[in-house]
């Protein structure tokens, strides 16, 4: 029994993926999707959310939308994958959760 | 029977996102499904004694909450930490609900058949 | 798997419209099965017919219509939140005293049980969000 | 003062169209006099005739319909942002070669220049936004 | 010459009212609006924001939006108006920026 | 002639606003008015080099934003603290702008005629 938290907002203007961080525990997966990838970026305010997160869940970014926004240079742990693969960890996870 | 919870995140009357997801509540109790309600980061704000809209010309939504139990939603919960964050207490809201903890949400949620967050 | 997606956000506004349609196309390829799409709060705007897109964007409503025509998808518009915003089949016209309805095909204008039916019987749902 | 107000916000899931028309009506009650209130974005779909709002709801299309009418007000509706979400009155339909108009008497749908137009007439602008 | 700073999102889920406030100078006022109000709360969060805060601009908050969300209790120094208030306060600044 | 100031708030393609305000400022210049075009908080991620958004279906504003000068619209800016939240720097960006501190922002705010932030 896990969750996939799928995450579109930005960490710099939404509470979305801090929220989603916190309430992620053991097993579950985040997907950063839509503007919710620039929580993908490695910058300083994102290591601070970073900090408290569940060691045991896992990051996702959807490179469809990483590609679009040519992000800089992602943080490490974190794996790219396409809409296949998102459709894939939808069907791996028993539900999912959209913080928008 | 299924276990529907909702995220009920925003707050009110901003933006039309609180009442959308009480639409989801109340439709979801007449299909007689189990149901999880759970106001959490700003939408604790939507739990707030003494709404007055009628300025704004919105709609105050406060009696489909008081209503909750008798179209059988009994499971109403208000995380603990979002109601901290604001400074209010059980003292300030206007419906009975239970507090939940972080790690109460997420057992909520992994117990959940679906979740919906508004 | 059966799976069923809700999308809420505003197909021109927002990318959400958009994600929907890629994952449910990504879904299909897979093997998988759509019981349903429904369309709740501002993304009732995808069921517009009369919606014009500049010639060098994408026209996000033309392509859900095809997407759903060609796999003959259950594509539901949630009735309060079309009333609301204005798209209306020729009942719904007719009922309201309205003189035209603007409902592109493909897409059927329901109640909110249809989501929660959508709920009851599909393995996966995944929302699409505002 | 001579004021001019932009509208961007969607009038059924955002606030800030109903905001703007209190601020209009409390800026006539002082004796001002608006130059032009500007649709863009999300905020074009005020423009719709077609919209029905529940019963116990206000309806916030008739309302700013009504008042644009009462006092004559230069209300204008973003050409580019109507198209895209369907929007359009008798001469845009017929050009599109669409089945209906669905604009609402008081609004007129015109280009951009026309809030250029307004900031350079005005005195002061203010936005409600999305 | 002075501006108007309207903000209407919550300062617990956008970054509007953060950026009003490192923005606006001396003599400029902020008016808090719709979702904005929120920053008008007695909260650790809105103190933290407020202490970068430049001293000389005057907060206010709109009257109709804090009475439709029965805000509990209100921060010191903010003024509440109404809409004849929000007009009034749009003429006597020169110009004004919205932060949604 | 009259200062007419944008600021671009909003990151692209995740929600319309850039590209409504870039459109804004194009509309401006058409009249030959003084434009500023300030990129902040999230419109920094606007100018960052190598946009590729074919594979969702969005169109790339970049060649409109390389034509600005063409159009009269010269007084570029991004905010630097922007930029540095987000560990980003000139090399990063795809356009020339002038670098401007918080200060110059809300100076550039002050002697403007008409602000609209989107």
């Amino acid at each position: 029994m896990s969750t996939l938290h799928i995450v579109s907002s930005s960490p710099f203007d939404s509470n979305a993926f801090s929220s989603a961080l916190k309430t992620a525990s053991q097993g579950d997966a985040i997907l950063l999707i839509e503007n919710g990838v620039y929580a993908a970026v490695d910058a300083l305010q994102i290591d601070n959310l970073m900090s408290g997160a569940m060691p045991d869940v896992t990051h996702y970014v959807l490179s469809e939308d990483v590609d679009a926004r040519a992000l800089p240079r992602l943080r490490n742990n974190i794996a790219k994958v396409d809409y296949a693969g998102f459709v894939a960890l939808v069907c791996q996870h028993h539900n999912s959760v959209s913080w928008n | 029977m299924k276990t529907l919870t909702f995220l009920s995140r925003q707050a009110p009357f901003g933006t039309s996102n609180a009442k959308a997801c009480l639409d989801m509540v109340l439709a979801s109790a007449v299909f007689e499904q189990r149901v999880n309600y759970i106001f959490m980061d700003e939408g604790v704000w939507q739990l707030v004694r003494g709404h007055e809209p009628a300025g704004i010309h919105a709609k105050n939504t406060m009696a489909a909450l008081q209503a909750l139990e008798l179209y059988g939603v009994e499971n109403v919960f208000a995380l603990e930490e979002s109601l901290t964050e604001r400074n209010l207490s059980l003292a300030h809201l206007q419906i009975p609900v239970r507090l939940c903890t972080r790690a109460e949400l997420s057992s909520l949620i992994k117990t959940s058949d679906v979740v919906t967050a508004l | 798997m059966i799976i069923s997606v809700m999308v809420t956000g505003s197909p021109v506004s927002q990318q959400s419209a958009q994600t929907a349609l890629s994952f449910c196309q990504a879904a299909l390829s897979a093997g998988h099965q759509i019981y349903r799409v429904f369309f709740y709060e501002d993304a009732v705007q995808l069921g517009s017919a009369l919606n014009v897109a500049p010639q060098d964007e994408r026209n996000l409503n033309a392509a859900w219509s095809e997407f759903v025509k060609q796999y003959e998808l259950d594509a539901v518009i949630c009735v309060a939140s079309a009333l609301k915003r204005g798209i209306l089949n020729d009942s719904e016209a007719s009922r309201y005293q309205k003189p035209a309805a603007n409902l592109a095909e493909g897409f059927d204008i329901s109640g909110l049980g249809q989501w929660v039916d959508a709920c009851l019987n599909s393995d996966r749902v995944v929302s699409f969000g505002a």
